[in-house]
């Protein structure tokens, strides 16, 4: 009993730790791909956080939509500014012919 | 189901949510379908009032619960008084609107503008700190969205520091409702009200949702998102924005102070009152620097939210009644200018007050609802800004505290200079030639029929002050 | 990109400072709060016979708390209005997708699609419900998109758009039809609750599902047909 | 103290973090990884004071909201990064111009 509650306590207490040391790893990251794949390890480890709270909807909900969905939005989002980076002046002419091929 | 049992409030706020879904799911037709749901919000307004007049304030258990296991709307004068406020600014707007949005944009702004009317009805209806919370992200999504329908490397801009200030806003709220829960056990307000303790976490609740409304209400030195935000707009949304969300965040503040936090000390409230009056003197002094008229315009709502804030070192009934006068003639008188402003920026296709080149002789009618609303913007009888003026004056010196007076009269003669600096202009030829394009009859009317309600504010004060007294939003007289 | 765009160091310092202040602030309230407080868990559990599910979460998300969400789908919808407005977003890189993402998306979509239903149905007595079965439907949607998948005509008009609004209309629609047979807004009659409660949360996964991979998407479907 | 203070303090971390970096760092899409990790951390106060509870089972009614928070996070991130995106395409840039102290 004894050992198990000391446990809990360091899992928790590296929890909170690590979710702490990524949240500002992440934010405080020079490269920004590297930046938002630590922002979906974030969003995994307060999943995790959730279960040890007793809260199993939170954590299916975070695992889902806080890493999965955001982490998404803000990988095509990133594409998009690359993308743009790189070809900025040809890319008016690209985009008829993309769309036909978004319609077929 | 007897007409004294509709549920009234419910359908001022599911109206316009339909009348979104609607808009959303046919494109061709919003703008006739915006207006019709625009007439039946008014229709339900009006229920709801007349429903107050009779029966006194009014509780709602949605889903039958009742707090605090459900959520509850509460009407009462308070309440009541900024629906109405909404119903007029949100007809004119509605009406301006038509002849403003072309095609394209027509269909982005009515589903976005009815989500937003809906969201405005749901927060000045809420009783229920949590679902003022999910109403504050919804008024600040569709402000923002709003927004960006200028287009336009200054609207981008100004649009997305603008959803970054609004979210930082609602989540340092969302930390207060977390404290507020966690100390009592209910998002209630009127349960709160009774459970309430001083306590840290109250006080940092307190802290922390006072910040972020007060950001969200743009008092100074917070303001300094709002002037871009509010200029670069088209200018049915700078008056939405100036005449109707600022005031949002504010009946929040003035909720929670009036009934959670009344522990609340008379240093804090000492700070308002003085950041209230720099921002009069500031927002003032900056408008007049102003070239643009927008902006100018967009500065004054700094100032004018300036005067909101003295009531809370003034702390009487009569102070909090002036302070409401003033949002409600502000609204009225704000939305009539930035009518103007659009119809002038239509007519000429600039907004640039050195320029403005005899604009009195083409656009009579709006340089009247200009001339108008600045003579409530000032203060001047017979107008609403002048009975708010007046009762804050009383306020003052009733209290003893009669400093407060003096920057009512100082931030009434800065708007005066602005005002008619903008008018002069209006009268003087300009050599630069210009072309033109006629402005829809509507939006001229619209720009007027705004600017008479702030001055029939002034008129008919007796009216709209009994119905601010019903059940009691500022408590009784004597305990203030 | 060295200092990757931060403000000067004084400030920074400064800023740092008033920060480690807030927060010592807040968690000396946070620390200040009884060790025990039920909160309202005894209320919920003295309702939850009533509320036609068994997952707490649930009954108080679609029950109990029932506007809240109501409104929350109205958030979901209005970013997708405010994205939808906002024209000419960069285009994203289209390239091929290549066999695997091809193949995994054959073979993953089915089955997100499938484990959907499941949390839409476990969540009435277990973790689980409308939101989780949404955000599972919107990833298998967004592995579609990025195998290259497009909404084509028959989709993107207004079809896909009373699909979007599903959620929030059916919601609504129960309300108001509660209220005409003389209870309150949202108040569902214990004999229909469960059902009531299914019939909201299946519209909503289907358009939460739909909104979130609409917002992957970025551009409204539309304006490529229409151009 | 136990388990439940020490996430709520941990909750209360992440906030001033993302406040602090929504504050310092100029890219925009930094400050809207900012402005969810300020989100998560709010999120993570309102979930782990909820297992203040004598029993087995915590408060489900601060789950709720969290849930609901979650739904408006994504909301408002989409409709952030749609935005940063327009802006980029219109100005050429992803921070806000240099006069104004954020």
């Amino acid at each position: 009993m004894e050992t198990i509650t000391v446990l809990q306590w360091a899992f928790d207490a590296l929890l909170g730790a690590a979710l702490l040391g990524l949240a500002w790893w992440l934010l405080d990251s020079a490269e920004l791909f590297r930046a938002i794949v630590l922002f979906i390890a974030f969003g995994l480890l307060m999943a995790l956080a959730w279960v040890r709270l007793d809260a199993p909807d939170v954590a299916l909900a975070e695992a889902a939509i806080g890493a999965g969905l955001t982490g998404a939005l803000l990988l095509a989002a990133l594409a998009r500014l690359e993308s743009k980076n790189q070809t900025k002046t040809n890319h008016k002419d690209h985009r008829g012919t993309e769309v036909h091929d978004g319609q077929r | 189901m007897s007409i004294e049992d509709i549920p009234w409030g419910v359908i001022v706020i599911l109206l316009p949510l339909a009348g979104a879904v609607v808009c959303f799911l046919s494109p061709q037709r919003v703008s006739s379908l915006g207006l019709i749901v625009a007439l039946g919000i008014a229709v339900g307004v009006a229920g709801l009032g007349w429903q107050v007049v009779e029966q006194g304030a009014q509780r709602y258990a949605i889903g039958g619960w009742g707090a605090p296991l459900g959520i509850d709307l509460y009407v009462d004068g308070l309440s009541l008084s900024m629906l109405v406020m909404t119903v007029l600014v949100g007809l004119g707007i509605s009406v301006y609107a038509r002849g403003y949005f072309k095609r394209d944009k027509a269909t982005h702004f009515w589903p976005l503008w009815m989500f937003l009317w809906s969201a405005l009805n749901a927060l000045f209806l809420s009783a229920d700190i949590f679902n003022l919370y999910v109403t504050l992200e919804l008024l600040g999504l569709a402000a923002v969205a709003l927004v960006t329908l200028a287009g336009g490397s200054d609207a981008l801009i100004s649009a997305m520091r603008y959803l970054l200030v609004s979210l930082l806003g609602s989540l340092a709220c969302l930390l207060g409702v977390a404290l507020l829960y966690h100390s009592f056990g209910s998002v209630d307000i009127a349960i709160l009200a009774e459970r309430v303790q001083p306590s840290p976490a109250v006080w940092a609740a307190m802290g922390l949702m006072s910040a972020g409304l007060l950001l969200k209400t743009a008092l100074f030195p917070l303001h300094f998102w709002l002037p871009p935000a509010h200029a670069s707009a088209p200018a049915p949304v700078s008056a939405l924005l100036s005449a109707l969300v600022v005031k949002a965040s504010f009946y929040i503040l003035l909720r929670l102070w009036l009934e959670v936090f009344p522990l609340a000390n008379a240093a804090l409230a000492q700070l308002l009152g003085l950041l209230g009056a720099v921002a009069v003197l500031w927002g003032g002094l900056q408008a007049l620097r102003q070239t643009r008229l927008k902006m100018l315009i967009a500065y004054s709502t700094v100032a004018q939210t300036g005067y909101l804030f003295l009531a809370f070192p003034l702390a009487s009934i009569i102070g909090w009644t002036g302070a409401l006068y003033m949002l409600l003639s502000h609204a009225a008188a704000k939305t009539a200018m930035f009518m103007a402003a659009g119809n002038i920026l239509y007519f000429g296709g600039h907004d640039r007050i050195a320029d403005l080149d005899r604009v009195v002789q083409r656009l009579p009618l709006t340089i009247s609802a200009f001339a108008l609303a600045g003579v409530s913007i000032m203060g001047l009888p017979p107008s609403g800004g002048f009975i708010s003026k007046w009762l804050l004056l009383e306020a003052a010196i009733r209290s003893g505290q009669w400093w407060w007076g003096s920057i009512l009269i100082l931030g009434g003669l800065l708007s005066a200079a602005w005002v008619f600096k903008v008018i002069g202009y209006a009268f003087t030829q300009t050599e630069a030639p210009h072309e033109s394009r006629a402005v829809p009859v509507t939006m001229e009317w619209a720009a007027l029929a705004m600017a008479m309600v702030a001055i029939l504010l002034g008129l008919f004060a007796s009216w709209p002050l009994a119905l601010m007294e019903i059940g009691l939003p500022f408590g009784e007289e004597g305990a203030g | 990109m060295t200092d990757n765009g931060k403000q000067q160091m004084p400030f920074r310092l400064l800023l740092a400072v008033l920060l480690s202040t807030l927060a010592a602030g807040l968690g000396y309230a946070v620390l200040s709060l009884p060790s025990l407080a039920p909160g309202l868990s005894e209320q919920v559990a003295g309702k939850l016979e009533t509320s036609g599910v068994s997952n707490p979460v649930t009954a108080v998300l679609l029950n109990f708390r029932a506007y809240d969400t109501l409104l929350e789908l109205g958030v979901l919808l209005l970013a997708l209005l405010g994205v939808w407005s906002l024209r000419g977003l960069p285009e994203r890189r289209e390239s091929s997708p290549g066999p695997v993402l091809d193949t995994l998306s054959r073979l993953l979509v089915p089955l997100l699609i499938l484990v959907a239903g499941y949390l839409l149905w476990v969540g009435a007595y277990a973790p689980g419900g409308a939101f989780q079965a949404g955000s599972v439907l919107g990833a298998a949607g967004v592995l579609l998109l990025l195998a290259g998948w497009r909404p084509g005509a028959r989709f993107a008009g207004l079809r896909l758009r009373i699909a979007l609004v599903a959620g929030l209309g059916v919601f609504m629609g129960v309300g108001i039809m509660l209220i005409l047979v003389g209870g309150h807004f949202l108040e569902y009659p214990p004999p229909f609750a469960a059902a009531l409660i299914l019939l909201i949360e299946a519209a909503a996964t289907l358009s939460i599902g739909l909104t979130l991979a609409a917002l992957f998407l970025g551009d409204r479907p539309e304006t490529g047909a229409r151009r | 103290m136990n388990a439940v203070f020490l996430y709520a303090l941990v909750g209360i971390g992440l906030f001033t973090l993302g406040l602090y970096a929504l504050i310092v760092y100029r890219h925009l899409l930094r400050k809207i990884l900012a402005i969810n990790v300020m989100g998560s951390g709010v999120f993570m106060v309102l979930v782990a004071l909820a297992a203040r509870t004598q029993g087995a089972t915590p408060d489900p009614v601060p789950h709720a909201m969290v849930l609901t928070g979650i739904v408006i996070a994504v909301s408002a991130t989409a409709l952030a990064l749609a935005l940063m995106l327009r802006l980029r395409a219109e100005t050429g840039r992803t921070e806000f111009p240099e006069e104004r102290l954020e």
